[in-house]
């Protein structure tokens, strides 16, 4: 296999597990076990897989209130993904984030703010020390087109760009900030990616659920950052199939409509590449079902751990409120 | 969402118990009617806010607005806390009367320049010449995991710094009567909700009546002991009164309705009556409402105290996800039940 | 005298007021009597003076800590201004705002806010409210480079420019914040207005020491903004002349280079119009040797009302804090 | 500027009487020689901030530190409070120990989502994995007009919620430890220093000495009654205590330094054996510091108080521009004075 068709693979086997992540969710949430509000990125999962394959542990990613995606591809072990939902004492942060707030500093995920723009400006910071340190290190901002109208936002580029600090911003334009629609909040003749320009960075806007594209772009910006050519902002059109938050269609409960909801599902990004995968003949459908039947398993292993482990309790309640 | 439907046991403040019969409905539609009519009666009132014209209506509070009203009256806003804010804030010292909602407590934190450098103190600065009629909701959230950043009950925040009004309605009574007060009133008013409150019934007249803002609420009479408390807490007072009830002790249940400015008097002739304090607040500790409570009670009702003021509020950590976590967290009417006996001979 | 000429002296006048209301406040400071922080503006004043020149008393202007030309510009009485700075009763806002909080409903000052950037989204809001209320009112933000800096200068024109709000974002870039120059806290390779573009709204950059092209600019976007075509960021190069806080020479105490002072001088905007005025003869030196003399006689005579007039006291002190 | 220069009255506090005569530096210089020391001795440590590169240099403290650290590790920055404190706040959860200083506390109020909803949850969020070894200085305005957005003492709102630890040197002594402390600490310190004590020299030893955060010190001795105060009022404090000693009143004074978290031992062993406390801090009287104080202390003394615990506070308005405003506006030693005397029999 060429080394092209290698990264597809990779590229393949990341999405995948997160949609049949976030799918596992979906199937034990009416259990109401899970009692942590979970925001899908079920339609997204290019963006995350696309723009991670390039960063090493050392690198750092700062995500949302929508991170489930992002941290898996940023190599979050699932069982401590889960048990964190089932706010467990083995979960990634030990119970007390819930899925808004996985942190793993051993992969590099130095915690998550779920408050819009939160985590914008730590990117930054998290960029801007390692290269005061002298690391060849970079960082990544994900947060959605909501987030790009907060002040944060700005303050963030303007800084990254006056420094010219190793971060790659990525705005996951989906179009609804919660059910609220782009054209509600921000003016429809210029895009987020034109906002670059305003700080003499460059900006570019790509087809988000185009898995190769995410990659080809992000590469391009993890290069430039790592040479000390500064920032990039991206822009990654795609779209979120559930609800905001919750297991649920929020197109039938009258939240979107559903034509629109219809059409994007036709531009899966997972079948998308499953299908140039199968026609380059880089897996057949044997070895798609068994990918997909390996990672099945190990979730269910997962959720079983989740579920079976053990519940932080009194003695943890007031436990690091300070660092030591 | 299961965490949509909590539930929690309600009653009927005492000085509406006579209409108890009459017209019920819940929290959440006393807010909704509150609004509409307030719109519908004033055209300088409008609302603004992330999705305050969704499907979901900011849990049901707005739901149906935009049709009646329009988008020009009904707008959803991009997400940008504190210049937004601003430019309420702009849209009311220019004549108008917004209500600018968030869906938690916990957004606020963006916008407390706005709020506490501008807002707060325009009409001190001005002398008394840029009156801001401005009002915030924001909706209390708790549990499901909702942790640090989306659970926060940040009244003291908002106290703390002269120019604010606070208001924490806890039956569907006041949830109406103190958005009128607060949508009438020529001053910034932030109203706390309770998530937890919305499918509370209660009495709720139908015409635009206020609810004075300052004034706090008998709910239940006694001699023994004070208890005044907010939002929720009134709820989880009011229990407990019931239990301590039972073993013949007499709780007095002061809904204190106003945070800022908040009713000294009828907290301190509750105190000389009964001798006694506990304070269920449903915000943190540090100088707290319950701290700033204790400290002027203390200093006032010296003479009266028979046993120390007790504080009954969130534990001083971040409120964590975990469900096993969050039942030690929030305090409920079994701690106001252990604090009264300890307190009592 | 023909309209422009008409018009150009009046520019002249408001700009002479200007000055010599600085020069007035330098000379009174140091018998500290003044006790007020205070932000002056000569170098400047070519700014408020040509935006201004279009406003109604009904249109309303929001000011920062260096306000004195804006408030003038306006028609802000000079005794009720004075009065504030030495903190009497009959200020502007009753002694309780200083110099940073000017306040004047009659004539459209709204009050004054001296956080960097805080401004900015009242003066969006009172402009929407003006188009709610179906009045044709503008409403302008002045503020200096510094404040393009916050978050609240992106979130006010991202909701200017979505909602068609009839505001003019003024930035007066003096490439000083306090005593940091404009390379430290934004890159050089865009301009303020280039940030317009962002926002899908006009950005204009001008020469900020010629009050007849800010007086043209100002009015087309007045023009722009009393039509409903949305409002118009105006970036109008400038310097002040003064330290950033107190009447004092800041190149004398190392703040910023002599030189770079020493050049903006031979810009004066006032000394600009005056020659203009004097070649064109729409004035005479005799005429303007009056005009100094009739603003510094009345100037005086404000300098002495304020210094007798009333201070507040005890009854004084708590009111307020709440409108009735 | 004439109001750079005010002028007070200072004092050698107790524990370091007998070093008195040592080493004396000036509060401003204290700072300097804490940051210029703590630059050199740890490559992870830098200073941020809007203009602390130039010639006046963070009124004084930082002046000179650009020519030998050079403008990687002193970093002018633009204006924009909340997201310069996520970047400050991001270095240091990579490694960095990143001091941010701003002018004014009031300016804190722009970045408290990012302080509070951020740096102070971090380390609970993650369970511990992530500690945030952030450090804010800000210094407190007062006087010559300075008026509602220049002159503000926000410490209550920085200790409510849970998270962040808040210091308050009132000695050039603790000016310099507590800021070592700080910058050695793996939590969000912030530093609140007065403006009006930058001149007041002391006691500094050259070495890089750390004064421990949530420790009070005792200024004086007394049996009569306690006062602890913040600040710049523990120098009003000391002030009244000799006064009050002519009047043969012996006031035990304390320097409260740390606000958050704070000595409750240290003023529970002092007001058990004066019975009587007032509490004098330089900030706002609903929820302040003083309330918390009072509140904790008046359930854990209850058996040794002798006279309710009173608050020495700025009143319930924002601060006033007018010099005769601000005159009656700020409580000073005679307040103090008055308030002890009503306390005693
Ligand atoms: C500061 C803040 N305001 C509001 C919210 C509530 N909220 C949570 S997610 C969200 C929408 C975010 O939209 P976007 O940034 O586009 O992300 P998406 O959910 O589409 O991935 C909102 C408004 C919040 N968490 N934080
Ligand atoms: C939010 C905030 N941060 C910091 C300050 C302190 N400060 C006052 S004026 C100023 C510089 C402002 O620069 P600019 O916006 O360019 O206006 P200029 O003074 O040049 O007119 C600063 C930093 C403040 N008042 N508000
Ligand atoms: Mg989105
Ligand atoms: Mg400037």
């Amino acid at each position: 296999m060429n080394i092209d068709d290698q990264i597809a693979l990779q590229l393949f086997q990341k999405m995948l597990l997160i949609r049949l992540f976030e799918e596992k969710v979906i199937a034990y949430y009416p259990e109401q076990e899970m009692k942590t509000p979970v925001h899908l990125c079920i339609g997204q999962e290019a963006i995350a897989a696309g723009v991670c394959a390039h960063l090493q542990p050392t690198d750092t990613i700062f995500s949302t209130h929508r991170n489930h995606g992002h941290c898996l591809a940023k190599g979050l072990d699932i069982k401590k993904l889960l048990a964190e939902f089932y706010g467990k004492k083995t979960g990634c942060s030990g119970g007390r984030g819930g899925s808004m707030h996985p942190a793993d500093p051993t992969c590099g995920i130095l915690g998550t703010s779920a408050i819009v723009g939160g985590g914008i400006p730590l990117a930054v910071g998290a960029a801007w020390a390692s290269s005061m340190q002298g690391k060849n290190e970079v960082s990544v901002a994900f947060f959605g087109d909501g987030a790009s109208e907060e002040g944060t936002f700005h303050e963030s580029l303007n800084f990254a760009a006056l420094k010219n600090i190793p971060v790659i911003f990525v705005c996951e334009n989906n179009s609804y900030a919660t059910a609220s629609p782009f054209a509600s909040r921000q003016p429809l003749t210029v895009s987020i990616a034109d906002k670059a320009n305003g700080y003499g960075m460059p900006g570019v806007r790509i087809d988000g659920n185009d898995v190769l594209e995410v990659y080809r772009v992000a590469g391009e910006a993890m290069t430039r950052a790592r040479q000390g050519q500064g920032p990039t902002l991206i822009e990654a059109e795609t779209f979120r199939w559930m609800a905001h938050v919750g297991p649920v269609d929020d197109t039938k409960t009258g939240h979107r409509p559903a034509p629109e909801l219809a059409a994007w599902r036709n531009k899966c990004p997972v079948q998308r590449l499953q299908q140039l995968l199968l026609n380059k003949g880089i897996i057949n459908s044997n070895q798609e079902e068994k990918l997909r039947h390996e990672i099945d398993t190990d979730l269910e292993a997962a959720i079983s751990y989740a579920k079976q482990a053990a519940a932080p309790t009194k003695e943890d309640l007031l436990n690091h409120v300070y660092a030591d | 969402m299961p965490w949509t439907t909590p539930s929690i046991k309600t009653f009927t403040p005492v000085a509406t118990a006579n209409e108890a019969t009459h017209r019920q409905r819940t929290y959440r539609e006393a807010i909704a009617e509150g609004l509409h009519d307030l719109l519908a009666k004033d055209p300088s009132v409008f609302i603004m806010g992330e999705g305050v014209d969704d499907a979901s209506g900011v849990f049901g509070t707005t739901l149906g607005l935009v049709d009646t009203f329009g988008k020009d009256r009904i707008v959803d806003t991009p997400i940008a806390e504190n210049g937004i804010t601003g430019i309420a804030m702009g849209a009311a010292i220019k004549g108008m009367r917004p209500i600018f909602i968030h869906m938690r407590p916990d957004f606020l934190l963006i916008s407390l320049d706005q709020l506490l450098n501008h807002a707060a103190k325009w009409s001190y600065m001005s002398n008394g010449q840029v009156p801001v009629p401005l009002t915030i909701r924001c909706i209390i959230g708790r549990g499901w995991g909702s942790a640090a950043q989306h659970s926060q009950s940040i009244q003291a925040l908002l106290t703390h710094l002269p120019g604010l009004k606070v208001v924490m309605p806890a039956t569907a009574y006041d949830a109406k009567g103190l958005l009128v007060a607060a949508v009438r009133d020529n001053n910034p008013v932030v109203i706390m909700e309770h998530r937890w409150l919305y499918d509370n019934p209660g009495y709720v007249p139908a015409e635009l009546y206020e609810v004075p803002i300052g004034k706090a609420l008998v709910c239940k009479k006694g001699q023994h002991l004070t208890i005044v408390a907010t939002s929720m807490m009134v709820h989880e007072a009011m229990r407990a009164a019931e239990e301590l009830k039972k073993a013949n002790i007499e709780a007095e249940v002061l809904d204190m309705r106003s945070i800022k400015p908040w009713d000294k008097e009828c907290v301190v002739t509750s105190v000389k009556k009964t001798g006694r304090l506990i304070i269920a607040d449903t915000g943190h500790r540090y100088g707290g409402v319950a701290a700033e409570v204790a400290a002027e009670i203390a200093e006032r009702c010296w003479d009266s105290l028979k046993a120390p003021i007790r504080r009954i509020t969130m534990p001083e950590c971040p409120v964590p996800a975990a469900a096993s976590l969050e039942e030690l967290y929030y305090p409920n009417y079994k701690d106001i039940i252990r604090t009264a006996q300890g307190l009592l001979p």
